[in-house]
């Protein structure tokens, strides 16, 4: 068995080597060989394949992407932005928030609970490279349809292990989103928010700076887990005895995390690090030859000295290897013992594995022998960029001409009744209480808002009760109607929760998932749903400060439907100021804010009723999103409302529905002046809140409203109580139903379809 | 004059830092202590707080059990120091053999996280003096491995002597015997529990209740007036 | 180096919540004619050195007092093979 | 009736969080020379009849399908003992 050095390569130009195999194209295994000046050794193949992936380098995404720099609103908010492991956002009092969301989309198809799992813990480290405490977590799902049997091994197992990682860690799951739909049949979505809180000073950078700085890895040891396509690296190398089986799954030690976790929190306390990088894709290849090219000056790794799980791992292998739970710290030499202590106290296994080179190679060595000799920046950030074909689909004319407003609606009393009783049970309007009793909400004792409010809510400082507010959300079916309007929709939506809330509205982290950009449509859906979201972000004063692509979501040729999920990052001065969903108190006046037209296209109504997609989704008016925005804010600030629920998917009488089940009270409600009950009801318009208004206060809100140009309709008067069962969602002239038959169709769904 | 409360941080413990708050809110002084260390640095109490010491993993509080500080806490309970083990410390509890009995696996086999209902069955314990005997109570409940069970004999003889401290009403989230949400030692210093007093001590907060703040003023109060 | 195995079973009278749920699930995916599950623990343990009559005294200790919680669970320890 | 046993354990490669943890913790209570510790499941499955070719291929179906994940686990069916 033969080591393939740098000299060795150098020697021997005519070796063929498995670039293909590698995911790699034929110029792009060329241009290595120009970079380099010769072919490249095996280790550094592994490490070009690895972070010139799609999924490291945003080959496909990354020209749609810069859209979100370049079109980024003025902000004062925004402390580090797109590129670093998560951005981060000043909420003030000296506090900084870092919040980010990510996918493990395919894993979790392939290993739900441990693909699910994995994602939690990856999207926490990137929070904890920044140098915060990790606060809360959330879970935007997409699965298949609901009762199809595949969902049925699916998620549970993406919401045990969800809940068995983030439980485990000590983190508050406070929101996220499931939805059903078959375009998710053999690809579900598996998204995982993380925040994270810090002082301004603690704010850290992943770069590799100060020569003769030393480079610590630290975690769990490293194995074969997740290499998959490099072992034909590796059984190239070791042509005798072959490798041995490599798991292309990997696992899951919360344990593990938690230590980590304290232990880094413990080690920034100290001021005991430079540069640090948490390893998630591509391993030690990424962390590397991230912090290498972000620094000054070169790295020098040794890498036989890394701490093995699996002694037969070649080196191709342990770089490229995804062992879960691990971080790459740059550490001063005088700190070094100080940093290797205070892992030993947390039982953390760290390793010194190199340091900090004058020169500006990225060079590795083998027991001695040198294995890998790049410039850095090429491997991390001068990967290949594509400019994808893309075209509006042929299809898409015929489907925004398929319209929704002319399904037929109900035609009598009767039948209105019978479809709110159908939308609120249908599995993506119905209860998910089922799925997230199983995440602890409480744990660190600082979770003010959870699920099933709008947006969660944590304090960070228990002296100033200051708190930040974290809504996501994405509608795939608006976004297959019109990518565009799609994505400024998920946006809107997020950030009317937030506000809902009572929360000022900061900044946006986005997780965008589609099919194959090898297909012209969907990377027109990619390319419209950016800029929407550009031009969003924009008008809405929200700059993106991150988040994530996930592509080839797929089952053979058909995409899903272009998911856009945003998450939308709020700020709270006082939490004991924020607004719930709940009706609680008899007598409020419920009051409708924003305008409502018949806008059914994309709709829950169109889905339950008539399974149904096709029209133009709801208008967006971003302007009239910031003047709700600010009015619920104040409304919240100047206790004019004591609840705020908004408006959008199942349209006005989802929201009512739960807001009294949270309450526990009924609803008395009118058709307003001009519409008709079934668009009242179930008209999916943009822009739009219920609120509950003590009588106090009505005139000072509506004069508010008035003098800001928000409509503002009073619909009817919280009243009745459910544990005396006076109860009832009534629409006078329409329909009576008493809460607890609302409740029991909206709750026994989930656990019928899975428990 | 107040009393010290300590609570222990074992690896993977989770909820340290919501009892140090109760503590501190209770009044008491409250003193982080460390699973590697035998000193119980003159503390008046000890908690064992919830989380997943050890990540669960054997059985919950089944390593941690055998840490240095385990050795003293499991001498000086046993010579009357007032221990509370909620949640990941009751199995502590169990597994050192300070309460009879053991945890297991929900019935339902999930993690479950809800605001639960329970009767205070004891109010003459160490921690329970500041309810009133047969209490209603509402605080949250969160694990995995929430289901008490021991011998009938055992389960009789606790029920006997007045030894099941808290019983689950309205549901019984984990199939746990006879409703059993937590028990005392026979003493009634050393008391175990499932539900969190330590999440219920600030409106606002969690379920905005403050349900759980009497263990912990409790405690002060005997420490304080002995 | 020889393989000592340790088996991990809940005691017949208590609840085995695992061991039903499988038992449940199987008629529904076509598997009939089991009576009756339980799910344990199996630990496999690489020993050091000779399994001799000392060496298995002190895994007995072990499961005794460690892997097993005998108040509820019986266990049962085997040499299973060596290399 | 006879039982037959299905031992399901992590394939070697795939990482072991539960075992690892009992290994580290054995030093501490006193007990060296255990090189390596691996967790897995017991299934003790008690069979209606005869344990005959046909349901021992039935049974190493179930344990393929269902008993085990076999994405990261590997498993061995025995039969028991007869009563
Ligand atoms: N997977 C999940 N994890 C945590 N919370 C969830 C999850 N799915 C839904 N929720 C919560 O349930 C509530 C209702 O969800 P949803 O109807 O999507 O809210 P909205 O329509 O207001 O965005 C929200 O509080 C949301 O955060
Ligand atoms: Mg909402």
């Amino acid at each position: 068995m033969t080591l393939d050095t740098v000299k060795h390569a150098a020697g021997t130009p005519d070796v063929s080597q498995p670039w293909k195999e590698l995911g790699l194209k034929e110029d792009e295994y060329a241009r290595i060989r120009e970079i380099l000046g010769r072919r490249p050794t095996g280790a550094e193949l592994a490490m070009y394949s690895v972070m010139w992936s799609e999924h490291c380098s945003y080959k496909s995404s990354k020209v749609h992407l810069k859209q979100f720099g370049e079109k980024a609103p003025e902000s004062d908010a925004l402390l580090v932005g797109i590129g670093e492991n998560a951005g981060v956002v000043d909420v003030g009092q000296g506090y900084a928030v870092t919040f980010k969301v990510e996918s493990h989309n395919h894993p979790s198809y392939i290993e739900p609970y441990q693909g699910a799992a994995t994602g939690v813990g990856g999207i926490v480290r990137d929070i904890l490279a920044m140098g915060a405490r990790p606060v809360a977590v959330m879970d935007p799902l997409r699965f298949g349809a609901a009762d199809h049997p595949d969902t049925k091994r699916v998620l549970p197992g993406v919401v045990a292990g969800i809940g068995g990682y983030g439980n485990c860690l000590g983190l508050p799951n406070i929101g996220g989103e499931v939805v059903f739909d078959s375009c998710y049949q053999g690809n579900p979505l598996v998204n995982a928010l993380c925040v994270g809180v810090m002082k301004h000073e603690d704010i850290h950078l992943a770069k590799a700076s100060g020569t003769g700085n030393k480079v610590i890895l630290y975690g769990a040891r490293t194995g074969g887990d997740g290499i998959g396509g490099v072992s034909v690296l590796a059984s190239e190398t070791f042509d005798s005895t072959g490798p041995s089986r490599r798991p292309a799954v990997q696992v899951g030690d919360p344990f593990q995390e938690k230590l980590l976790i304290e232990c880094t929190l413990e080690i920034f306390r100290e001021n005991l690090v430079d540069g640090i990088q948490d390893l998630g894709g591509a391993g030690l290849s990424c962390a590397t030859s991230e912090l290498a090219s972000a620094g000054s000056g070169g790295m020098r790794v040794e890498l036989d000295r890394v701490h093995l799980r699996d002694a037969t791992l070649s080196p191709e292998e342990i770089l490229m290897s995804e062992s879960q739970e691990r971080m790459c710290a740059i550490v001063e030499p005088g700190k070094v013992d100080r940093f290797l202590e205070i892992c030993e106290k947390w039982d953390v296994i760290a390793t010194v594995i190199g340091e900090v080179t004058e020169g500006s190679q990225l060079e590795i060595f083998w027991h001695g022998e040198q294995i890998v000799d790049v410039p850095p920046r090429t491997v991390a950030h001068e990967g290949p960029v594509y400019h994808r074909p893309y075209e509006r689909p042929s299809w898409q004319d015929a489907l925004q001409a398929d319209d929704a407003n002319k399904l037929a609606r109900p035609a009598n009393s009767d039948e209105l009744r019978a479809q709110v009783l159908k939308l609120v049970a249908s599995p993506n309007q119905a209860s998910k209480s089922w799925i997230t009793d199983q995440y602890d909400r409480f744990v660190q004792g600082n979770t003010i808002l959870a699920q099933p409010e709008d947006s969660g809510m944590v304090r960070i400082d228990e002296e100033t009760n200051l708190g930040v507010a974290v809504a996501t959300d994405g509608n795939g079916r608006y976004a297959k109607l019109d990518p565009y309007a799609g994505a400024q929709l998920a946006l809107a939506e997020s950030y009317r929760n937030v506000a809902a809330s009572g929360a000022k509205p900061l900044a946006i982290s986005n997780c965008l998932n589609f099919g194959s950009p090898e297909d012209p449509a969907v990377m027109w859906q990619f390319a419209e749903a950016t800029r929407g979201l550009a031009d969003g972000c924009l008008e809405l004063g929200t700059p993106v400060t991150g988040g994530n692509v996930s592509l080839y979501n797929q089952t053979g040729e058909t995409a899903i439907h272009p998911t856009p999920v945003v998450a939308v990052l709020g700020v709270i001065d006082d939490v004991t100021r924020r607004t719930p969903v709940a009706f609680a108190e008899e007598g409020q006046l419920i009051y409708l804010l924003g305008e409502t037209r018949e806008e059914f296209g994309g709709s829950a109504w169109s889905q339950v009723v008539h399974d149904h997609l096709g029209g133009l989704p709801p208008v967006v008016d971003l302007e009239r999103e910031k003047l709700l925005g600010e009015i619920l804010i104040a409304g919240s600030r100047d206790g004019m409302i004591d609840a705020a629920h908004d408006l959008s998917d199942g349209g006005l009488i989802q929201a009512v529905t739960e807001s009294c089940l949270r309450g526990g009270k009924g609803a008395r409600l009118v058709v307003p002046d001009g519409l008709d009950a079934f668009t009242f009801l179930f008209s999916e318009s943009a822009g739009r809140a219920v609120v509950a208004v003590p009588r106090s206060e009505e005139l000072r809100f509506t004069d508010m409203c008035g003098a800001r140009g928000l409509p503002a309709t009073r619909i009817g008067v919280v009243d009745g109580t459910e544990s005396d069962s006076t109860a009832v969602v009534e629409l006078q002239g329409e329909f009576s139903l008493q809460l607890s038959e609302l409740r029991e169709a909206h709750e026994a769904t989930i656990p019928g379809l899975l428990a | 004059m107040t009393a010290r409360i300590g609570v222990v941080t074992f690896p993977g413990t989770l909820d340290d830092q919501d009892a140090l708050r109760a503590a501190r809110l209770a009044g008491a002084e409250a003193v982080s202590l460390w699973h590697r260390d035998k000193d119980l640095k003159q503390v008046d109490a000890v908690v064992l707080a919830g989380g997943f010491s050890y990540g669960d993993y054997l059985r919950a509080g089944a390593i941690s059990r055998f840490s240095p500080v385990m050795e003293t806490i499991i001498e000086q309970a046993k010579a009357g120091m007032p221990v509370l083990g909620i949640c990941n410390g009751f199995q502590i509890l169990t597994e050192a053999h300070l309460l009879p009995g053991a945890m297991l696996r929900n019935n339902h086999l999930h993690f479950i996280c809800r605001d639960q209902k329970l009767r205070v069955e004891n109010a003459g314990t160490a921690w329970t003096s500041d309810y009133e005997q047969g209490e209603e109570i509402q605080v949250p409940l969160k694990n995995m491995d929430g289901r008490y069970v021991a011998d009938e004999r055992v389960l009789d003889e606790l029920e006997a002597e007045g030894r099941v401290a808290f019983r689950y009403l309205d549901m019984n989230p984990n199939g746990s015997l006879r409703d059993i949400a937590g028990i005392t030692n026979e003493a009634g210093n050393v008391v175990g529990l499932m539900p969190h007093p330590e999440h219920a001590v600030e409106p606002l907060v969690g379920t905005g209740r403050t349900d759980g703040l009497g263990f912990f003023t409790s405690i002060l109060k005997k420490l304080v007036t002995a | 180096m020889a393989r000592v195995v340790v088996d991990v079973m809940l005691k017949p009278e208590i609840l085995d919540p695992q061991g039903q749920a499988v038992q449940r699930a199987l008629p529904r995916l076509g598997f009939d004619g089991i009576a009756d599950v339980r799910q344990g623990k199996r630990f496999e343990l690489e020993v050091d050195g000779d399994v001799d009559e000392a060496a298995l005294a002190r895994i007995h200790e072990m499961a005794e007092t460690f892997l097993a919680n005998t108040v509820i669970e019986d266990f049962v320890v085997k040499v299973e093979e060596s290399k």
